[in-house]
């Protein structure tokens, strides 16, 4: 195993996984609204359809609803579609086919069919999106028996999981993809390390630090602020957070998260919904099923506020969860409420500072 | 050999017939589930079946049985599936609502109304890309052209020109609702605008007649590579789904119903009906035996299959 | 206060409730597929299109999505309409319209406007409804803020919710019935109690039975199965369970749970639904933000299987829960695993033995 | 009295300008929301709103800041509402997606594609039902018409008989997609089918003859109580979401945006330009500077107006 790391943003292994996935399997299409126009669903696709061709790689109508059905009957007659939705509010319009036919074909046939497919979901965040364009579905999605929702937090997990799906899964997987992290740049071991356990597992949890403080359980780009906020904890205070990034939304590591709450006692779940039916809620029910009794504090959720998304970005600053108040759960939880430690109101991190929509 | 009339003939009986039987099981309660009958629409699925390859994919609604028998699918896998038993071809899953038989190329029969017809465009998609020279075809009634997937189905496999056959069995009812409440469009006339062509037929009783007309289409289809609609007016016998007669209920007339009868082959022609019943009976009462013997899934079915 | 009780069905419930809408509001119509036949939305509205006219209770097409936004509009423009799905897997063809544009309708735009109607959609259980005949998403609704999401359990849940709807809520409140409900009789305070709370306050929580030894939070028709199995174990085992008919799946009463479970120490949760992301999840959230050392004992969550619903009777009776489960793991909760209690396998309850589909 | 042209002029020289502020303002990031402008379409929006009175209904997309202000709300708060403020018709919380002013009777825009297409269905059903005598308006691009509800709302309009106008602004564009890649079939034509009556304009820059078909079409609707289709070709001169030209990219020819522009009135008369504009700039800077006057709305406000 070498050791050579590369560094490639998120975006390039969106787009390396989409490159591989035409180069090595014929029966791929990306079909999407904008696939092959000169902005390639924001730089993941671009350029396909002139090294593929217009036969793989293709436009289509606005209609969601019947487009999905389209993928569905394309892999059943041996195609591997991949979708993709610009916004993951637009998915509420395939909701009947992703839920009522995608996920039940196979069982409700008695075994007897598969429908292998991606649909990539991109969800936003900053710069007045708005109600309609920062929505974020993946317990929606999650709550439904046969679909495999994942939530790629870096460089290998898309490369890991959308590789897989591909050349390996063969039932319909859900992705929903961070528009903030496309311009990160990540240490990626995936082309040097050939025996990660996640290339044959990939839809699952990743412990990606360890701690004795405090389990800190993220999706999405939550992960990526859970790893600056930790870093910054460790580095000011010796505050220890282990952090797991929840990745298979649907099929995430319990005994991952159970064992990391057990140690340390205390549990924070930072996702990019809200939080009624959301992720910490999911994670809580596991939690209280095995042994309550492992918690030696509440637990605290951090996620979208309960409203709709405003647009204006003095109450758009509200409604997402800012790292000031993550660090501040922490801190308390950790230290409890009357901790000393000094906290100054910290800015927002670069990516929504400097990020400039429309997107 | 035998003529076309008598082997469409045969074909279309023998499904009435297998309709007939599950009216007669049904009360033992031991075909737990919904049943929609298509006994006065069988000649649609024959007419359309007959000139479909097994590698040509079909997709319907949970009114399906016609189309499963006339697919070609096996009558003892379709009785063991409404028995709910694993040698059903959905190992009991599936139900009345959900046949389906891939070796067949009948592709699924989906219990939300619509919700098949661009699977059909899909798996068009594919047979194109592919190179697969498979016609591909969607079935549904006219309800579910009132859903925008309807729309959406029509105008993509039009624009990327694909082998679709859209096949609307126009029997005039949504449930109990008649189609001047729902519709302002006529179906076949509507599907022009898409840029296909689009064919009618009011003798859906008349596979003879449906059979000529596919024929023809499936070829243009299979040349051309085009999608095309046909449109076919026929008669839903039994109430909407259950296996009563609702002739006393006001929403549609018995005299449309008397109408239809009339004219109608597996009633009137007592010879054939005669010639065919016996041999037909026993295939039945075969398939009847084995659902009655064959086994219940194991519990642990339960859990396979989701993944 | 009068104590005059009447016994009426859920059926009844429902019927008077359209019929009081109708009759006292003028704004009110009817628009749903089958309302106006000879089944009547299976007796809810029968014979009321005759009573009313055609003006006000009508079929409409099979469209959804459009009949979704019709509502909407029209609700914009004066009237009070009340929509249906016989089944509740068809609403996700609505799914757009009620997140993204009901839900949001009166937030987005600063306050000027409201969308006041009601969906009505019944889910079923039991006689091969199969994979997409027996979903239940309140769950998926009520992750959304902007919605309010009720399930009413009994003939007054439904006149105090329906009622409260048409006459004075002025926004999308989305009722998921349950179909097996439907020929239950019910003692009815509602006409002679004119005082009660939930008249004026309709969409919260019943504490529906006091108790010391378990905490039943439960939904829909689980909570008549909630007390039948409570009645049981009372009578046998002097074992003494509260039940909490949580009603309102958004606005549930936070308070009365905790306040139940800090009693009780104990926790079981019955949800028609799936557990993952579901009833249990959001409940077990609650207590474990609030604090989870109030539980003395694993939460029990009792739902659907994982899994598609199978049409074969045999694997759907593993597919829901029974009340044996229901009674078994109630007393484990409370006397522990070695309790020794005789328990005998004992049958489903009444209505779904005697339930004969199709419906 | 100002004559017609002269008013029209007044009106779609106006949205112009104002949209042209925003692409002043833009840089600064005082506007911190996505922007979908309706430059090259503005004479749609005048030539439909100058027939419609407050208590007509009207209904757009995300691109809406024309329809806003020919249907007459208030540019005070339409500069506010893009600049996040609670003086804004939306509080701040719409932002440019989602301007609406129920005063006027501009009651949506929806940044979901085609989901206000139905709204406006439903609320010409209320008005039959409630006999408010309003027309509705439904205002949608070439691709919303893709969507299964724009089918289902044409079916509906037409089956209930509904007094409902709907405009297609048809750019030939949805984002960078061009329309024969998405469509089998010709709006106009299409419309037909529903039983409805349909009719095209191919001068989307002409403000005279909009509005004299849109005068002839409203008065029709409201005589008769019949929805119909009015289909307009127009041109998108910038980008589809920001303020940037896009001509450079080869998705679309500049030499049609040439032709284009030699027949813009807003570009041709620079006599009427040189008339309104100072007016015009004075009434903008007035609105920009209460923009820039107002508060954000409290932190309070997150919490208000869900239920
Ligand atoms: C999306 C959806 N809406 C409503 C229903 C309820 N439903 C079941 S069958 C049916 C009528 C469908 O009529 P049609 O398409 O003409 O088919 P037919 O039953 O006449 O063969 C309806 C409304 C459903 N199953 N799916
Ligand atoms: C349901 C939905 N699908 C996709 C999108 C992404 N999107 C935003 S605008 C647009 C193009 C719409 O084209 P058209 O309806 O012609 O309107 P135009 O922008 O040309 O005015 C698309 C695809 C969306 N907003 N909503
Ligand atoms: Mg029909
Ligand atoms: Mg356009």
């Amino acid at each position: 195993m070498s050791d050579t790391k590369t560094v490639i943003s998120y975006r390039e292994a969106l787009y390396q996984s989409m490159n591989t996935a035409l180069s090595e399997s014929p029966e791929v299409v990306i079909m999407g609204q904008g696939v092959d126009d000169h902005k390639g669903t924001f730089g993941s696709t671009s350029n396909l359809a002139e090294k593929y061709g217009k036969e793989r790689v293709f436009d289509i109508p606005l209609s969601e609803e019947g487009n999905t059905g389209i993928a569905i009957g394309a892999a059943l007659n041996g195609l591997y579609p991949i979708q993709t939705h610009i916004r993951n509010d637009f998915s509420l319009l395939a909701m009947n086919q992703i839920v009522n036919t995608a996920a039940k074909y196979k069982y409700m046939y008695g075994g007897h069919f598969e429908v292998p497919f991606l649909i990539r979901m991109i969800i936003g965040r900053s710069w007045g999106q708005g109600a309609q364009h920062s929505q974020s579905f993946q317990s929606l999605f999650a709550h439904i028996p046969g679909l495999v929702v994942i939530m790629p937090s870096s460089a290998d997990t898309v490369l890991e999981s959308y590789n897989y799906a591909v050349q390996k899964y063969k039932g319909p997987v859900i992705s929903i993809e961070h528009r903030l992290l496309y311009d990160y740049n990540f240490n990626s071991n995936y082309n040097s390390n050939s025996n990660s356990q996640f290339k044959e597992n990939p839809f699952t949890s990743r412990l990606i630090r360890e701690g004795s403080d405090i389990t800190i359980v993220a999706t999405s780009i939550m992960v990526i602020e859970a790893q600056r906020v930790s870093d910054y904890l460790f580095r000011e205070f010796k505050i220890d957070c282990e952090i797991i990034d929840l990745h298979a939304i649907s099929h995430f590591n319990k005994e991952m998260i159970l064992k990391s709450v057990k140690k340390t006692g205390k549990l924070i779940v930072a996702d990019t919904s809200w939080r009624a039916y959301g992720v910490c809620a999911e994670i809580s029910r596991i939690v209280c099923e095995t042994d309550p009794s492992m918690l030696k504090a509440p637990v605290v959720s951090l996620g979208m506020q309960p409203t709709p998304c405003p647009t204006t970005k003095k109450l758009e600053d509200l409604f997402y969860t800012d790292d000031y108040t993550f660090t501040k759960k922490i801190i308390e939880l950790v230290k409890g409420k009357n901790h000393n430690i000094p906290m100054t109101e910290r800015s927002m991190n670069e990516a929504y500072k400097n990020f400039k929509g429309p997107f | 050999m035998i003529s076309l009339y008598k082997n469409l003939f045969y074909q279309s009986l023998r499904i009435r017939m297998v309709e007939e039987k599950i009216i007669e099981i049904y009360p033992s309660d031991k075909i737990q589930s919904p049943v929609h009958l298509s006994i006065g629409q069988e000649a649609v699925a024959v007419g359309i079946c007959n000139n479909l390859l097994k590698t040509d994919l079909l997709y319907s609604s949970y009114r399906s049985h016609a189309y499963y028998l006339a697919k070609g699918a096996n009558l003892n896998k379709m009785f063991a599936e409404l028995y709910g038993k694993v040698t059903g071809c959905g190992k009991g899953k599936a139900g009345s609502m959900h046949l389906a038989e891939k070796s067949v190329g009948f592709m699924g029969s989906s219990a939300v109304v619509a919700s098949t017809i661009s699977h059909a465009v899909g798996s068009a998609l594919a047979s194109k890309r592919l190179n697969k020279n498979q016609v591909c075809v969607a079935t549904f009634g006219d309800g579910a052209s009132e859903e925008g997937s309807y729309h959406e189905s029509l105008n993509f496999a039009s624009v990327f020109k694909l082998p679709v056959l859209f096949v609307c069995e126009n029997n005039g009812l949504a449930i109990h609702s008649t189609i001047d409440q729902r519709h302002s469009y006529k179906i076949h006339e509507h599907a022009k605008s898409y840029n296909l062509k689009s064919t009618y037929i009011e003798e859906g009783y008349d596979f003879m007649k449906i059979n000529s007309l596919i024929s023809e289409t499936i070829n243009e289809i299979k040349l051309t590579g085009l999608p095309q609609v046909v449109e076919i007016k026929t008669y839903r016998y039994k109430e909407h789904v259950g296996i009563g007669d609702d002739h006393h209920v006001p929403y549609r007339s018995s005299k449309d119903f008397d109408n239809w009868k009339s004219v109608d082959p597996l009633i009137q022609d007592k010879t054939l009906i005669n010639e065919f019943s016996e041999k037909i009976n026993a295939e039945i009462e075969a398939a009847v035996n084995f659902a009655e013997q064959s086994e219940f899934p194991a519990d642990s079915e339960l859990f396979t299959d989701i993944y």
